[in-house]
């Protein structure tokens, strides 16, 4: 059984949504950790999940990076642990130097919480073995800074190691398939090793028969299968 | 041509919870000399226009009309000589 | 005992929004002249906005019992039994001066003050609603007014991680300089832990904790109850600044807080900031409090007695602790790095005592500060009966299914998605119905129980005829909880309305609160809490009155939920309440008579039948309950082939009218006949056969089919992609237009 | 006591949504003289340092650490004598 760990911040807003859908798939509860904690137990998997863990301030995820947990966080990837960051998660992992690029501000210059397609690109990466390569996910954001950015000589690096693990999609006809403007419709990137991955979608929101969808429970079952 | 800066900031008086974050942030890291942190905007352009003063009185209602919430910000308009480089 | 500093004036308290009678008042109850401080604190407790001094004998006649209710108004929210063992926790709020004059900090503070009345009361909130009226779409302050409300209420509930799951919009011209932002908020709590302000204990320690004290929103309360002029935009008083991450620090504390068996009592400090949490916490124990005003943390150097009681900063709580509790409360607050101060203690001496240092600055007697706040009974004229505009005076020959794709764009009905995509509606994860249906729908955490919710009001029903009106308005909200097969439980009401003290507004706002009274009553919704917003006028003019209704129900089991979008070819489309033979549809001051047929008058709006209302809600339920529903939507603003057009638009099948000659009259399409639903069957048969028995009037319109297109007849078919952009097209197009252009 | 203002832009070669935004309202309101709109951060604080240098040593270590995301920013630093008022 994989040891699971979520860390909460206090703007943390979809740790406890996150908390159940693990539970839900794994039938064990996940250990909490909370920001100001500076020793974790050995893990499997370590969970950075949504919200807005010092309000935004600053920037997205800068705050939440420099504090105690983000310690042991470190140590954790650098053992090459397994790492998940959604949206603010995901913030917080290019803020610690965990995953290259930064999220800038969406293009509209508004927040935008709706359903987004992702096509997965995992034929380099060690998380996602549980899905097919050009998976087609329908999984919603909600996030006001989920514009990928990376400078020219990061981006081709990136792709030629493969660390691109979702992109937007715009198999449905959608002309606004992109939600914030990411460059190349990047929508999650894993690190050099394959073993931590950020993405701006929340899984946890399409994980339960009432949110009209389960792809993102698909998406949580190939981290923890990964990890375990 | 002339080069514009815009200094925006929040008037006296009015929460400024990013700059109360961005302290206690600094604090936990050690930092402990720097303190009432106030947070700004910037806006930067260059303007088709030579006369310093109308430049300046151009840019005042561009903030006033737009560019500044002046309910709860106040501003400063700097007008250099654009430096060709 | 005499308070120090210099006494105040009949001319300050004029300034402070108090008449010379009422000076002379306070005066006498003293028995001396009151300091300013102490004049402040009168004037915030006997302005309008905390007093209801036009509008309390009114509310008095308002239905708040009823077996579902815990705790009606008169607390910070109102509390419900939902079954289980739990309580919903719910009220509705405005936000409407602050919002004009700045309409981020103005809607997000709103959110902010709505939240903290309910986890107040001990409950976690778990969604949000809102209630918006804007001027007309082309006013020159709209576009900045929309952008800057709308992100200001994502800013703050997107933050704090509650799904804002609802609400309304509308355009008239009569908000252009003066909109309307209520908020409403919902919280869950187990019905024997739900926590009052009531303080008790003399000697119990007064707790301070959240934000410092600062200099914004002084006088906030007076402002909110006085008229507004073109001037006062310019005169920018101290605009409070929303902090959603302080904001769910204080929530996260409070909660964890009440449940570490620590409080006494607790109060929010929302209006009138200090004064209105201490005295009203005082008052409702029947005690005093002595306050250290040395202690209350502030934010700015040099703030006087008056400036801290009359403050309104946001996210601050005062709380009565129990005496052992002290330090379990300081392990919490400092989890939560939140500011805290002892600022005072509970005495027995019926009075508010302030000190600085030794010396007292303020001593008033608790009970004129709330018994003896004038009620006045203001002077009424009911609004002159408006009649009907006749059909046949408004119905023109536009072809059905252009008048339908013209309404649909219109901005009575054009879709709202611009708005309620800036909202994040999922997080917690229990949403199951949210914006773009009826009412939306939460799963009660860890539970198979649902809980819907809607807010509610029709202005030009109510300008037109405030009685019917406010009726329509909670009828609505009853239907549109009723569509998504869940219950209809209770109501929380905003009364918006301009200045009472001319006849003319009174009048409305007493046909409104008999209307809605009246339909409360009749349909089991008792009122449990609510909010009065009055001098909503500019320059002498006032809004149109808005009573918005917030209504909240049950689902037992959520897996009944219904939805609006039809979800499959070939079942057949009912409308339940209305009989076959009728197809000369209620137009007067529809949608219809103002998009199709230019006729603006403040016509009568449709008449409400009440015992209709509850027996088609009824029947809804029933055939809910034998799994005879696939998909329902209530008939409302645009009428029957709108409704159908919006369910149409919600999913991925289209329709095709029966096609019966009444079918193509304006009438039957867009009359607003009120008490019908539509619904969808796969078994029409015993649909016919449930509604006969319960002498339901229903009557068959349509049968869904695959092609996406309305097919209204052979030769008027509508594509779905091109309603759709019509219909989404709207307000994106509103919120991009160049301005000047 | 010496005063730090930090100005932090946007590198070049990163889009600014922002500015764009700001420059086509501008436009749109017929102001057509501004150019090349670039947005920008402030942050202002007192430090309780008197040497200049050594406070710009311990600001840059600031920047460097916390308050600007260098993938994406660079910043400019100014120290001046606190003048009370
Ligand atoms: N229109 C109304 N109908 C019923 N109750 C109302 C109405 N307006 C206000 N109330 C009740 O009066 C009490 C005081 O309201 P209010 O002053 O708005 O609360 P708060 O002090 O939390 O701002 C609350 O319990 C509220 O529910
Ligand atoms: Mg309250």
């Amino acid at each position: 059984m994989a040891r699971i760990a979520v860390i909460s911040f206090p703007g943390s807003n979809c740790d406890r949504d996150i908390i159940t859908a693990i539970r839900d798939i794994t039938g064990t509860e996940p250990n909490q950790f909370w920001h100001k904690e500076s020793t974790m137990p050995r893990q499997d998997l370590v969970i950075l999940p949504g919200g807005f863990s010092f309000g935004d301030y600053l920037r997205c995820g800068a705050i939440a990076a420099r504090s105690p947990i983000m310690d042991e966080v470190l140590e954790h990837a650098w053992r090459g642990g397994y790492i998940l960051g959604i949206c603010n998660g995901f913030q917080i992992l290019t803020e610690a130097d965990l995953l290259p690029g930064t999220l800038m501000r969406n293009r509209g210059l508004r927040f935008v919480c709706r359903d987004v397609v992702l096509e997965t690109h995992n034929s380099d990466n060690a998380i996602l073995t549980g899905l097919n390569e050009g998976q087609k996910l329908r999984i919603p954001v909600a996030h006001n800074e989920g514009n990928y950015f990376a400078d020219a000589a990061t981006l081709k690096k990136i792709k030629d190691k493969g660390q691109i693990a979702f992109t937007y999609s715009g198999a449905d006809q959608d002309p606004n398939y992109n939600p914030n403007g990411a460059i190349d419709d990047i929508a999650g990137i894993v690190s050099e090793n394959g073993r931590v991955l950020g993405l701006m979608p929340h899984p946890e929101r399409k994980a339960d028969p009432i949110h009209g969808g389960l792809d993102g429970r698909l998406l949580l079952k190939s981290v923890i299968e990964a990890a375990s | 041509m002339v080069s514009i800066t815009i200094t925006i900031g929040l008037k006296d008086g009015v929460l400024d919870p990013e700059g109360r974050a961005i302290e206690s942030s600094l604090n936990n890291l050690g930092y402990h000399e720097a303190s009432e942190i106030k947070t700004g905007r910037l806006i930067r352009f260059t303007m088709d226009e030579a006369d310093h003063a109308r430049a300046h009185q151009k840019v005042s209602k561009m903030c006033e009309t737009l560019l500044v919430n002046t309910v709860i910000e106040h501003y400063d308009i700097t007008v250099e000589d654009l430096i060709e480089e | 005992m005499t308070a120090s500093a210099d006494l105040s004036t009949e001319k300050q308290a004029a300034e402070m929004g108090l008449s010379a009678d009422e000076f002379a008042l306070i005066c006498q109850r003293l028995g001396r002249t009151p300091n300013l401080t102490e004049l402040g604190i009168f004037s915030a407790m006997w302005s309008e906005h905390c007093s209801y001094k036009s509008s309390r004998r009114w509310l008095k006649t308002l239905p708040t019992t009823g077996k579902q209710v815990i705790h009606g108004p008169g607390e910070n929210a109102g509390v419900v039994d939902i079954g289980d063992g739990m309580a919903a926790v719910f009220k509705i709020e405005s936000h409407n001066h602050p919002s004009f004059i700045e309409p981020y900090q103005g809607a997000a503070t709103g959110v902010g003050g709505i939240l903290r009345d309910v986890f107040t009361m001990g409950a976690r909130p778990v969604a949000l609603l809102n209630a918006l009226r804007f001027g007309a779409p082309d006013h020159p302050l709209s576009r900045h007014l929309v952008g800057g409300v709308v992100s200001g209420i994502g800013g703050y509930g997107n933050c704090i991680g509650i799904p804002t799951v609802g609400g309304e919009t509308h355009f008239d011209p009569s908000y252009n300089q003066n909109i309307l932002v209520n908020a409403m908020a919902v919280g869950l709590a187990q019905a024997d832990r739900i926590f009052l302000s009531a303080a008790s204990g003399p000697g119990n320690p007064v707790i301070y904790i959240g934000a410092k004290t600062g200099r914004d929103g002084i006088h906030g309360a007076t402002m909110a109850s006085a008229e507004f002029s073109e001037e006062d935009s310019s005169k920018r008083p101290t605009v409070q600044v929303g902090d959603p991450l302080a904001g769910k620090l204080l929530m996260e504390a409070s909660l964890e807080l009440m449940a570490s068996d620590s409080v006494v009592s607790i109060q929010d400090m929302g209006a009138a900031g200090l004064t209105s949490s201490s005295v009203e916490m005082s008052s409702k124990g029947g005690l005093g409090m002595e306050i250290n005003l040395d202690k209350v943390p502030t934010r700015e150097k040099g703030m006087i007695p008056y400036e801290i009681m009359l403050s309104e900063s946001q996210e601050r709580m005062l709380v009565v602790l129990k005496p052992d509790a002290m330090d379990r409360a300081k392990a919490i607050f400092d989890k939560w790095d939140l500011d805290f101060a002892v600022i005072g203690k509970v005495t027995d001496s019926g009075h508010l005592v302030l000190k600085t240092g030794d010396q007292v600055v303020a001593d008033l007697p608790i009970a004129p500060l709330v018994e003896d706040a004038p009620e006045y009974d203001r002077d009424y004229k009911d609004t002159p009966t408006a009649k009907p505009i006749p059909n046949q005076d408004l119905i023109t020959e536009m072809p059905l299914g252009e008048a339908l794709i013209k309404m649909m764009g219109s901005h009575f009905l054009a879709s709202r998605r611009w708005i309620y995509e800036q909202y994040d509606r999922h997080v917690m994860a229990d949403t199951i119905i949210e914006s773009g249906g009826d009412a939306a729908m939460i799963r009660v955490h860890n539970t198979q129980r649902g809980m819907s919710m809607t807010t509610d009001c029709t202005q030009r029903y109510v300008l037109a005829d405030p009685f019917m009106g406010a009726m329509q308005a909670v009828a609505e909200a009853y239907r549109n909880i009723t569509a998504t097969g869940a219950t209809p439980l209770a109501t929380t009401n905003n009364l918006n309305f301009g200045n009472p003290e001319k006849p003319a507004i009174m009048g409305q706002i007493v046909g409104a609160i008999k209307g809605m009274g009246a339909a409360c009553s009749a349909l089991n919704t008792p009122i449990v809490s609510g909010n009065v917003s009055l001098y909503n006028e500019t320059d002498g003019k006032a809004i149109s009155p808005a009573p918005v209704i917030g209504m909240i129900g049950v689902i037992d089991d959520i897996a009944h939920a219904i939805k609006i979008a039809i979800n499959a070819p070939d079942e057949t489309v009912y409308i339940i309440g209305q009989a076959q033979d009728t197809n000369d549809g209620w137009l007067s001051n529809s949608v219809y008579a103002h998009v199709i047929a230019d006729q603006t008058m403040a016509s009568a709006p449709p008449p409400v039948d009440l015992t209709a209302e509850a027996k088609h809600g009824d029947m809804i339920r029933q055939l809910n309950t034998k799994g005879l529903i696939t998909a329902a939507h209530d008939i409302g603003d645009g009428g029957a082939l709108t409704a159908l057009a919006e369910m149409v638009l919600a999913g991925s099948y289209g329709v095709e009218l029966i096609g019966s000659d009444h079918q193509r009259s304006h009438g039957w399409a867009f009359g607003e006949d009120q008490g019908r639903y539509l619904i969808v069957t796969h078994d029409p048969d015993a649909v016919e056969v449930a509604a006969q028995a319960e002498h339901i009037p229903l009557q068959k319109i349509a049968t869904t089919i695959s092609a996406k297109e309305l097919k209204l007849g052979n030769d008027d078919i509508i594509s779905v992609t091109d309603l759709r952009s019509i219909h989404e097209g709207w307000l994106p197009n509103v919120m991009s237009q160049k301005k000047g252009a």
